[in-house]
């Protein structure tokens, strides 16, 4: 199977794998003068779960964050659905379906668990500000209905003990599945994780895999991944992108990139 | 929370109950020891407290009942002035509430408490109109008086050589700087003078270099202050800064401050500041508040204080309290008067020479008398001088001119009655 | 033991959402408000309402319109004040020009005012972050002030400058001016903050509560999981601005009876603040308990020493009263920085505990 | 027509045909910015080097010099009561450290923030009730700053220059040079610039957080003396000098809370273009009493297009 081939498939495990739901179009990112993505292009194809690795400094995470739209790309353009995406703000894209955890926790440590996974909602949740403001009734409804989706996500994730912990207290691993269970709480079209296994132990980084996994199994859920160890992304992700010096050097199969000689040269041969 | 609550109705019981156990007359002062009008306010209220002390100790009291001289600060703050109103009108006979801020807001509310409301030489000039303004007196003299005064004395009394002329009227920004505004276009108008009004607001007071910049640049034939607290001060060494002539500038009677003009010493030489009051340090009075409050040190004032202008007219206020007190024992034939007899007593108040003579304050006030329809007394005053060391009375006894301010007073209080209807309106026939 | 939870189960998603899971809490709650409705009322000298009752809850709302900006949204305003007076004002020229107007309408309708502007000064806080916008409400606070003192139109072009509430009848009955009777008042102040206090709990239990606080804890998150910031931001000011323009009606219409401009001025501000930072940044009830301490207890220190009989030096009492507010701040600040409801917060769960240790 | 002739057209006019009184307010607004400038570098170094956002900075110079006053009335000669001024101030800086800094460390800004009006409060109750409420007479002569004016006649017109401004400006750079010279070339200087810039390499050359904290408070109670002698000589020392503080803050959005540069140069910037603008536009159209607020509303234009202030460096945003 080549990158190029965009039939639909099956993988050996029994999940469907759609056409292309995101594409990037020779993106190029400037700060300044800096150079942090340098025309890179690649797809993301529906139901997959997609790595982008690379070295510390390759653009990973600026590149995740031209996808969720928090930089907007110097050159070059991103296609959804089919469409090219016009200039749009950030919120207005998680609107659109796409959701992310971040790299350096980024939970709303002043509010529980709960309040913060039900945050996740809040891009469908429709109850106006005076049936708000007086409760009963409409948005009352509303808030239950959108508590049981929330409690669907916790008891998927085993956090059902924390439910109403303030989300300071909580130790770094269970933080980060929070952070998954709140993007997974939207719903996403595209979930985006950025180094989701960064700072974990062994123990906890098998958990996370597990349950970016079964994500991907159970809801079919678009996954676009960045990470590091090379290890854990190979054995998850469908198809791989590696990125060094802002530039793509390798795309495919995790297998295919493996035996890549860019790839060996560029990123493996400095890690291992 | 609860607890707190339950904490404080506790304490407020203890303080409702503590305030009705007060003996004597209750004559509180809404004074103000604090902030950044204490400067001026403190030569004043120490005068006020200690006259009423010497009464105490020499009389013990007045017509044998002792006065409870109580004090509430405010720190001229209208709101805490409000508080204090509240909190000390359980028995008083009076309300004293220092500030034309405070006045305003407890005038209309002296009609329904029924408490009169003493501000002699300040709060609203048409008060003098006693059918409208039953309960509130300011005599002996209101700001349109003052502002009367200052126009005569610069005009050699007559006011049509002002024409073409620019008088800068400085002022607080702030009830009492506004309060003579109206009498004082309406005198502009008439005589065709140009009022420049110059407001300093509360936080310009110390920093004036704008104001006093602007009076560089309009170069007005004389600068008339309303000034109070640090206002007085900033603006006399900004005067002197610019090289205004002082003998061109001059103030309402809360602006001759002996503190502020000491500072200046010399550079002050000039500047008048009208007067309801005189200093008269030889007076049988002083004697007494020596004898009696402060050689016994139970007074808060300093040595070189008890000259002061302000001390003395703090005396002064104190004495027109007193003889108003008097006056209603006198007619009703109680010692322990009522707030309403006090009312009566002070809308009939006769002080004459040989009254002032008998309390030994004599020259210290104009004779004047009130009654119904005149709550102010109009006792006028004189021009005091600062001659580089002290105030020296530079003037003949000075009247306001009544028959201009009369209609003015008459026509402000009708409108003040409409916008507040329902108001009682007194009979004064 | 009075706080056992032990035994009360929910069963559904709303009850566990109800505002009182806990029984007790409702219980506790019911207390507060008995007193407040009818005990107080019954018990109260017309100076306790005047100074202490009335001012108390005026104060409660203003801090309780600040913290949805500052403790729930997280934008830090120093211009509190000023919003009140564009509500007095507001307030002054619908009674005025409207002189049939119903008194409660025109409070309510007043708060539209002090919204609208509101929400023009809070356009910069897009770009203004932290002290930066903290100071730059300082200049909604002293332009507004000033354009309270220069504009004369807006107190009807009384020579004092000052807005002075005239008698008002509503149903017959005389809920404003210096006829009214305090009883009334203060009954309508507390309708009214009741009302707002429920509309307030239920916007930052939900939905809204929820995207403002992840405004305030984390903005580029928030603005990364769909939370339009601007909006965000401005619907906070907006109510936030509604609830203090409401609260400066209310506390001239209802209370004071009369206001200076310069009673709007920075010294209010900073007095709002301290009862939602000593209540409790993000905490309702907070703002009660803020108030009763910056509002209520210096007037119970300034009165206390005479009420015992104790002479002391007025402005002695006042210099100690000032000194004792700082050093009270500073002491909440250290022991408990989320404030007197935070405190609370631990007050119960260890009562929640009693008497058993664990 | 006539409104814009009179906005655009009439200042000018006025500034050309009486250049003199424009010097004179020059003159005015540069000596108000030079106390600005004194009293937002206080700010600055606190806030570089605690995060903290001092509030009583103000207050501290009305604190200092009612201090000053105090000394010299209980007959104290005029130096050595600067002297005895300092080492409260020293104390005092110690005291709040210890008592309010301290137990405090690590909590939000704005929790930092308010206990400083905490201070502030406790200051003011506490000065007024040491030295009383009235107005004080700062010890001028006694100090031996000069006073009286020197008159100069720039285009036949008038300009006065008091002596005691020419004084202050003249200390204020001084001051200012000291401490620049203190910040950049001796160990302890560098220390609390490092501290702005990054706690933990200060901490790791082996600073005292503690040491640095207490001499930053003091430099600002040095810095506050300092504006408090000269500012209570032009309007006497009481505490409603504490409003001129508030003027420091817009000087602080404009050059940003941690550049010394910034609070110089917008200091300066705010005191001349405030006074101009109160006296050319602010006085003639819209009935004067402008400087309350100018200085926000010019510094929250600037912010609108610069957010990071005029000296601050761009920052881009990360997750």
């Amino acid at each position: 199977m080549s990158v190029t081939d965009l039939e639909p498939y099956t993988t050996e495990d029994g999940r469907e794998i759609g056409g292309v739901v995101m594409e990037m179009k020779n993106i190029t990112l400037r700060f300044g003068g800096v150079v942090a993505i340098k025309d890179i292009s690649f797809d993301i194809r529906q139901g997959e779960i997609r790595a982008i690795i690379g070295p510390n400094g390759a653009g990973k995470s600026s590149m995740l964050n031209v996808i969720s739209g928090f930089y907007t790309p110097s050159e070059g353009q991103v296609w959804y659905q089919g469409q090219p995406r016009p200039a749009m703000k950030p919120f207005e894209i998680a609107r659109q379906g796409v959701a992310r955890t971040f790299q350096n926790i980024a939970l709303f440590e002043g509010m529980s668990t709960l309040d913060n996974i039900m945050t996740g909602r809040l891009t469908h949740m429709k109850s106006s500000m005076l049936s708000q403001g007086l409760w009963w009734g409409k948005a009352q409804q509303e808030e239950a209905k959108h508590r049981e989706v929330v409690e669907k996500v916790i008891d998927f994730l085993e956090i059902q003990n924390i439910r109403k912990t303030p989300v300071g207290r909580l130790p770094y691993g269970l933080k980060k599945r929070v952070e998954l269970a709140r993007a997974l709480a939207a719903e996403p079209q595209i979930l985006l994780l950025d180094e989701p296994m960064a700072g974990m132990n062994v123990e906890e980084k098998e958990d996370m895999s597990r349950f970016i996994l079964d994500v991907n199994d159970e809801f079919g859920t678009t996954i676009a991944l960045i990470e590091h160890d090379m290890g854990v992304v190979m054995d998850l992700s469908d198809r791989v992108v590696v990125m060094d010096y802002g530039k793509k050097i390798g795309d495919g199969t995790p297998d295919e990139v493996r035996n890549n000689q860019d790839v060996i040269d560029a990123y493996l041969g400095v890690a291992n | 929370m609860k607890k707190l609550t339950s904490f404080a109705a506790a304490a407020v019981m203890a303080i409702t109950a503590g305030a009705a156990s007060a003996e004597g007359l209750s004559t509180p002062n809404l004074s103000y020891r604090t902030g950044p009008f204490a400067a001026t306010g403190i030569p004043l209220m120490n005068g006020q407290r200690d006259y009423m002390l010497m009464l105490n100790a020499r009389d013990g009291g007045i017509g044998g009942v002792p006065v409870d001289f109580s004090e509430c600060e405010t720190g001229y703050s209208t709101e805490k002035g409000v508080e204090c109103y509240e909190a000390t009108k359980g028995d008083a006979i009076v309300t004293q509430p220092w500030s034309t801020g405070i006045t305003l807001q407890v005038l209309p509310k002296t009609n329904v408490d029924e408490i009169p409301i003493l501000a002699p030489g300040y709060g609203f000039s048409p008060m003098a109109d006693g059918s409208v303004f039953n309960w509130a007196f300011n005599m002996p003299g209101s700001y349109w008086d003052a502002a009367s005064m200052i126009l005569n004395e610069i005009s050699g009394n007559d006011l049509s050589t002002l024409s073409g002329q620019k008088i800068a009227f400085l002022h607080l920004d702030h009830p009492f700087g506004k309060e003579p505004l109206p009498f004082l276009e309406n005198m502009a108008e008439e005589h065709g003078f140009e009022l420049l009004p110059i407001p300093v607001g509360l936080k310009e007071m110390q920093n004036q270099s704008a104001q006093w910049l602007q009076i560089r640049r309009e170069r007005p034939d004389y600068v008339v202050m309303w000034g109070w607290g640090a206002m007085n001060a900033g603006a006399l060494t900004e005067a002197v800064k610019t090289r205004y002539p002082m003998d061109q500038f001059l103030g309402v009677w809360w602006s001759g401050h002996d503190g502020d003009m000491e500072a200046l010493g010399e550079a002050g030489t000039g500047y008048r500041s009208i007067s309801y009051s005189a200093p008269q340090p030889d007076a049988q009075v002083m004697a007494d508040i020596r004898e009696y409050v402060f050689d016994k040190g139970d007074s808060l004032a300093t040595e070189s204080e008890l000259d002061w202008v302000f001390y003395q007219r703090g005396l002064v206020i104190s004495a027109m309290l007193a003889e108003g007190i008097k006056t209603a024992q006198d007619h009703f034939g109680e010692g322990e008067i009522t707030a309403s007899q006090l009312r009566w007593g002070l809308e009939n108040i006769n002080l004459t020479d040989e009254r002032l003579a008998e309390m030994g304050m004599t020259g210290m006030v104009a004779p004047f008398s009130t009654s119904c329809s005149n709550h102010t007394g109009h006792a006028g005053g004189w021009m005091l001088q600062w001659n580089g060391s002290e105030w020296e009375v530079a003037s003949d006894h000075l009247m306001p001119d009544s028959e201009a301010i009369r209609p003015l007073e008459v026509a402000a209080a009708a409108e003040y009655a409409e916008a507040n209807a329902p108001w009682p309106i007194a009979d004064c026939e | 033991m009075f706080y056992n939870t032990a035994g009360q189960f929910k069963t559904s998603y709303t009850k566990d959402q109800s505002l009182f899971p806990v029984k007790q809490d409702a219980i506790l709650l019911g207390v507060v408000l008995l007193c407040a409705w009818i005990i107080f009322p019954m018990t109260a000298s017309e100076f306790t309402f005047k100074t202490m009752l009335m001012p108390v809850l005026c104060y409660s709302l203003a801090a309780l319109g600040l913290n949805v900006l500052t403790g729930f949204a997280g934008q830090l305003s120093l211009g509190t004040a000023a919003f009140m007076g564009v509500g007095a004002f507001a307030c002054y020229k619908l009674i005025t020009i409207f002189p049939e107007m119903n008194i409660i309408v025109a409070i309510l309708l007043s708060g539209v005012f002090s919204s609208a502007v509101g929400v023009a000064f809070g356009l910069p806080s897009l770009r203004i972050k932290g002290f930066y916008l903290a100071i730059a409400t300082l200049a909604a606070q002293f332009f507004l002030v000033w354009l309270f003192e220069k504009w004369h139109w807006l107190s009807n072009h009384n020579p004092s400058g000052a807005i002075e509430v005239p008698n008002i009848d509503m149903f017959g009955i005389t809920v404003a001016g210096p006829n009214a009777a305090p009883v009334t008042q203060y009954y309508l102040i507390l309708a009214i903050v009741t009302l707002i206090t429920i509309v307030t709990i239920n916007l930052t239990r939900g939905n809204q509560g929820r995207i403002w606080k992840a405004t305030r804890d984390m903005d580029i998150a928030a603005e990364l999981i769909g939370i339009n910031l601007l909006k965000s931001k401005l619907t906070a000011f907006a109510v936030s601005s509604y609830i203090v323009g409401v609260a400066g009606a209310l506390f001239v219409f209802l209370n004071l009876g009369a206001a200076e401009p310069n009673f709007f001025d920075i010294p209010l501000s900073f007095k709002i603040l301290f009862i939602a930072i000593i209540g409790g940044l993000g905490s309702v009830m907070g703002n009660f308990m803020g108030a009763i301490l910056i509002v209520a207890l210096p007037v119970v220190i300034k009165f206390l020493p005479d009420a015992i009989g104790l002479e002391i030096n007025p402005a002695t009492v006042e210099h100690l009263n000032i000194m004792t507010v700082g050093a009270l701040i500073i002491f909440f600040l250290i022991i408990e920085p989320h404030g007197l409801a935070r405190l609370w917060q631990l007050i119960r769960e260890k009562l929640i505990i009693w008497p058993f240790p664990h | 027509m006539e409104f814009l002739k009179k906005l655009f057209v009439d200042p000018f006019v006025e500034m050309v045909s009486y250049p003199d009184f424009l010097m004179q307010v020059l003159w005015e607004g540069l000596v108000s910015g030079v106390l600005y400038s004194l009293i937002a570098l206080g700010f600055v170094l606190i806030f570089r080097s605690s995060r903290i956002f001092n509030f009583a900075q103000g207050i501290m110079v009305v604190f200092a010099a009612l201090t000053l006053v105090g000394f010299h009335a209980m007959g104290i000669p005029a130096w050595v009561s600067v002297i005895f001024t300092l080492g409260v101030m020293a104390l005092l800086a110690i005291t709040i450290e210890r008592v309010v800094l301290r137990p405090l460390v690590g909590q939000p800004d704005i929790i930092l923030f308010m206990a400083t009006i905490g201070i502030t409060l406790f200051l003011i109750g506490g000065g007024e009730l040491i030295f009383g409420g009235e107005t004080k007479r700062m010890i001028t002569s006694d100090l031996g700053i000069p006073t009286g004016s020197v008159d100069f006649e720039p285009f036949g017109g008038l300009l006065i220059l008091q002596h005691l401004d020419i004084t202050s400006v003249a200390a204020a750079v001084v001051l200012v040079t000291g401490l620049l010279i203190f910040l950049n070339k001796t160990r302890m200087g560098r220390a609390i610039r490092a501290l702005g810039d990054d706690h933990q390499a200060a901490l790791s050359v082996g600073i005292s957080l503690r040491t640095v904290w207490v001499l930053v408070w003091f430099i600002a109670g040095v810095i506050a003396l300092m504006t408090g002698i000269f500012w209570g000589a032009r309007a006497g020392v009481s505490f409603a000098l504490e409003v001129i503080a508030y003027k420091a803050l817009p000087v602080l959005m404009l050059g940003g809370l941690e550049s010394i540069t910034g609070a110089i140069v917008g200091g300066l910037a705010i005191g001349l273009l405030e006074k101009l603008f109160e006296i050319y536009w602010g006085q003639p159209l819209l009935g004067g009493g402008t400087e309350t607020w100018f200085a926000f509303v010019l510094a929250l234009i600037v912010l609108l297009f610069r957010p990071q202030g005029l000296f601050g460096e761009k920052i881009i945003e990360r997750v």
